[in-house]
């Protein structure tokens, strides 16, 4: 009983257990074995390699983590030259992480990929500054949100999932728009912005000055993201945002995410993963409820 | 690499800044190359959040021990466990200095710095090179050994100045064909340019803050020279050895 | 030398440390002498009495706090008879903070108040819903934050001060609207929005099921406000958002803030902000620089 | 009210679910009403966040301590420190139960609501009333004192059955003038209603999760009736200690 499988979009999962974009990366192949994973997803990948931000890069603040990595990525050719038939060994879904400067970017992007066998998925990370719109994100925009999601829509079968930023006044119109476009699901929360300062120096701890604000400190704010949209919307959620333990995920699975992503945490504990997966089905078991009616079973 | 959570053997005090780490594990002890490091966290301790980098100090059978300076809320809280306490370790993790045989070869260490070469050195002896060992440090309190040439800002042990002075003194007298070093940027910084003067391939061990230690995260770059252009690396895969020559060191 | 004195709207204040509204009562006065502030400030007063939330109302997070106070408080009336003689005895400046549910019961609101004697400056609290705009908080709208200030500052000559929430997704646009009508100054941030879940019962564990995430987790997110609000205006900016500590205090200062609130601090340090105020006091001698030196001295 | 931090005097160990936490103060020790607690803290400990709310349990010239139960993470944390160990402490907070005095009083308490009754036992016993103490826990493990009436749900210590049904037929022989209780809020209940239909009056002290605990906060509030109206109260400075009759229970 209770094997907490689950369909997400047109992909299968043995368990609802990802890994979050950028945390994560075949160096842990050493340690378990990645099939275990309901899902891989991949670092975010650009059209062309992006050599990334200034150090520093990291800050670790009092409970939780600063980052501004600045994408660096090998770009997709590298990508499908190196890492792809590397993340094709595995026995499980891959979603890959994309990302681009404009719409029609993201769809060459798709495109080219798209030829490629072994992946499953895209998660779409519209937290990047789009040059067509003074470089404001994508994702604070319903209407930009559509018009991407749509076309993306209209040049892949696979399945789409449109990454979401909770720097936003409403993200439930975003994820109603992603929705309305033909996403078959929503991924959310990305980073929140945040910031720390070396009295010392008075200088920023980061480089970029502003950071992205991840770990244990921001989960109550991702659960809350995601109860709000899954009220809004039909579409599975892939919750993430400071899961450390079986419990957090198990706020976000009753809050309503179909499944769950692993970020920050793998970097404190690098089999996790593996923990929640037990867990899950444990709960499930020791609770005597299917993991499908888990789903959303918050009690209002 | 593993992920293991063990006992800790012991933690021994060296002074008030300083302790040494010990654990006992077949498997984490095989195949350590001297520089490589453990990712060492108290899982029971939530923060601070991320494992802290720990350079190998010591291997002797199945016996592990890392050299540690009491820093910041991670190191001080390492540093009062006991005997028995469970930590986690990740690891062995990063490059390691690449070994040379049969040459004479300089180790040169700042601070805490030492940790990564006794290890190193007892690799470099066992492959047949002649060693020169010189240590710095402000005072006889960042001394952890009377067998190398030490030298102290202050004077109270060894010879007095900075060790980069000792060692070009020594490079008078001495031809070294290689070079290996650990210590403060600063230090690290006059010892490439001393060695460039006289073409001798150095290699340094950096430090960088580090979220995954393994390569995932892109967390711990630093800038490097690679055919003409100049890129970001990882410190904790592709280092934390570089070879010297090709490190932009911040300002 | 470095007495830390500020001038924050027409107001002086003695230091520049304040408490953060709702988080503070009278009934510290007990433990010290509140004239020791650089200012009170008042929980949020309403036109008529309000009986706030149904409980759980309070839950503490891994690393913060949720509440869902639903602005209990006696009405303006009762608080003009009871608290308000009573906050008149502290020898400090006096903001009241305030809320409403329509502009023109705001404006009401002020000229109730500046009837009466003693206090220095208004806090208007724009995170509560506007029932002229489909219950959507205040604070969302840069219009409505332009028009809503315009009347308050045609309404009274006191220190107006606009407490902007951070759940928007640029902080900028409605801080620089609030400045363009006329506000003194800024106060932020007010808390995120947070959840939590009680996996045993699958019941969110407040009442309102969203709550106010305040304390420690959430100053990163507040700095990077405080910071990129700080780049956008000119007017002065009371900060606030998980101080707990001097460091604290000196990274919203030296981040741009004029001066620092405390909020849920007091909770767990009741004299925390006397030694906040002593500690950027010997901050300026130890680093020789003046407190107006300081402010905004962040080198990027 | 003060606020201090100060030294811990002791920690005792009651059995494996419950310690006494003792301090010794001039100024904390001054004026406590039995029904009164202090928000306690380890300062060392930033998580939690909040200091936790226990009941005063002993009073003795300048000695102060606290009957407290391993439920979570502050109270394990707190039964684990040593002599000398530094606490802060807010207090004394909250009413306290109104005392009479010639009377004939019953005390009644559940588990860990028996903390704040032996010193309101003393109090009252010094105002010339009689008193009947019943107590009631799951097994003898709750049970912390021989000299009152205990009653045990597994009959492990004292009569078998609830609290409740002992002190209805307690009701049947003695004549009562007032009652207080302190306990689960099912027992309390139970209780107020006992007392309902004997027009007795009963005094509950309550428990919520607290932010502040002056007042300040109004995180913790109850339903009270109040002149045919039902008003908000705060647990931390209108009670703990309420008029049972005019408690409205959660569902
Ligand atoms: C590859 C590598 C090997 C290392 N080997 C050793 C060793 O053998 N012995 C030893 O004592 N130390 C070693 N260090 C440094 C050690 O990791 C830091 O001292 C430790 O992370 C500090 O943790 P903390 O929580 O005590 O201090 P924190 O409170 O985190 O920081 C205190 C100070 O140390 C600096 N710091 C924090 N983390 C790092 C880091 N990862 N690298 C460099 N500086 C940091 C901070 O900027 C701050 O100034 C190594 C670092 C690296 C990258
Ligand atoms: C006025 C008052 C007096 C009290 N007196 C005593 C006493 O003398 N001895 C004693 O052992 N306990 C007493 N309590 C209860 C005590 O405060 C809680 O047991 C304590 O806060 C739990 O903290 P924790 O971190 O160990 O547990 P947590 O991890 O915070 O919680 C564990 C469980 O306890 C519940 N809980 C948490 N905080 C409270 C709270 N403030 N009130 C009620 N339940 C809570 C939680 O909902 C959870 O189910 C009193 C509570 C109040 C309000
Ligand atoms: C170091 C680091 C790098 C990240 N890189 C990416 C990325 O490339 N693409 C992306 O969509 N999200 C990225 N994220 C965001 C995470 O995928 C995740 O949404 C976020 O960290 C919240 O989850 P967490 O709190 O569990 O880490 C990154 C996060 C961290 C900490
Ligand atoms: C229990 C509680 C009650 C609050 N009540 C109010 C309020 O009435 N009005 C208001 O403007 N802000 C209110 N706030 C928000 C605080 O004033 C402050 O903006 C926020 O908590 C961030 O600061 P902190 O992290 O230091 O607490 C409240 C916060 C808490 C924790
Ligand atoms: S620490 Fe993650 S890549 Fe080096
Ligand atoms: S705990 Fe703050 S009002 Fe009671």
């Amino acid at each position: 009983m209770s094997k907490c499988e689950i369909t997400f979009g047109k992909m299968k999962w043995k368990n609802p257990v990802t890994v979050a974009s950028g945390t994560f990366g075949l160096e842990y192949a050493e340690l378990f074995d990645l099939s275990q994973l309901g899902a891989l997803t991949t670092k975010t990948i650009t059209p062309e390699p992006k050599a990334g931000n200034e150090p520093q890069r990291i800050v670790e603040t009092e409970v939780g983590l600063l980052n501004s990595i600045g994408l660096q990525n090998p770009g997709v050719d590298e990508f499908i030259k190196i890492d792809l038939p590397e993340y094709r060994k595995f026995d499980t879904n891959l979603i890959v992480s994309i990302s681009a400067s404009s719409i029609n970017e993201f769809a060459s992007l798709v495109k080219k990929l798209d030829t490629q066998p072994g992946i499953d998925a895209y998660e779409i990370n519209v937290s990047c500054p789009n040059v067509e719109n003074e470089g404001i994100a994508f994702g604070t925009d319903p209407e930009i949100v559509f018009d991407l999601t749509k076309k993306l829509r209209e040049t892949t079968e696979k399945t789409l999932i449109i990454k979401l930023s909770p720097n936003v006044t409403s993200i439930m119109d975003i994820a109603k728009q992603a929705e309305n476009a033909g996403a078959d699901g929503l991924a959310l929360i990305n980073t929140l912005y945040g910031m720390a300062i070396d009295v010392e120096t008075r200088k920023p701890k980061l480089h970029n000055i502003i950071g992205g604000y991840s770990g244990p400190a921001i989960k109550p704010v991702a659960l809350q993201n995601v109860y709000k949209v899954a009220q809004a919307v039909h579409i599975p959620i892939l919750a993430m945002g400071g899961i450390s333990s079986v419990n957090d995920a198990l706020e976000f699975i009753i809050a309503g995410a179909t499944a769950i992503a692993v970020g920050t945490y793998n970097f404190v504990n690098p089999l996790g993963t593996l923990e929640i997966i037990d867990g899950i089905q444990e709960y499930c078991i020791s609770h005597n409820i299917s993991y499908k009616n888990l789903i959303g079973s918050i009690q209002t | 690499m593993y992920f293991k959570k063990i006992q800790v053997l012991k933690v021994e005090s060296v002074n008030d800044e300083y302790f040494v780490l010990r654990i006992r594990d077949k498997e984490l002890t095989q195949n350590i190359k001297p520089g490589q490091f453990f990712q060492i966290k108290d899982p029971c301790a939530v923060f601070p959040l991320l494992p802290r980098p720990f350079s190998v100090y010591e291997v002797e059978g199945d016996k592990l021990s890392f050299l540690i300076k009491k820093v910041g809320e991670s190191t001080k809280h390492l540093s009062l466990l006991k005997e028995g306490h469970i930590i986690q370790l990740l690891g062995p993790l990063g490059n390691g200095f690449p070994l040379v045989s049969n040459k004479k070869v300089l180790i040169a260490s700042g601070g805490i710095g030492y940790a990564p070469m006794t290890y190193l050195e007892q690799k470099l002896k066992e492959a047949g090179n002649e060693v020169w060992f010189y240590h710095g440090g402000r005072s006889s309190n960042d001394v952890f050994c009377e067998d190398v040439q030490n030298c102290t800002e202050d004077g109270s042990c060894g010879h007095v100045g900075l060790v980069t002075e000792h060692i070009e003194k020594c490079f008078d007298s001495i031809y070294i064909d290689v070079a290996y070093a650990c210590g403060p940027e600063a230090m690290l910084k006059v010892l490439v340019g001393i060695c460039a003067e006289r073409n001798i391939p150095v290699y340094v061990s950096l430090e960088r803050v580090m979220a995954c230690g393994v390569g995932a995260c892109y967390g711990c770059v630093i800038k490097i020279k690679e055919n003409d252009s100049i890129v970001y690396k990882k410190v904790c895969k592709d280092g934390p050895v570089f070879d010297g020559a090709k490190v932009i060191w911040d300002e």
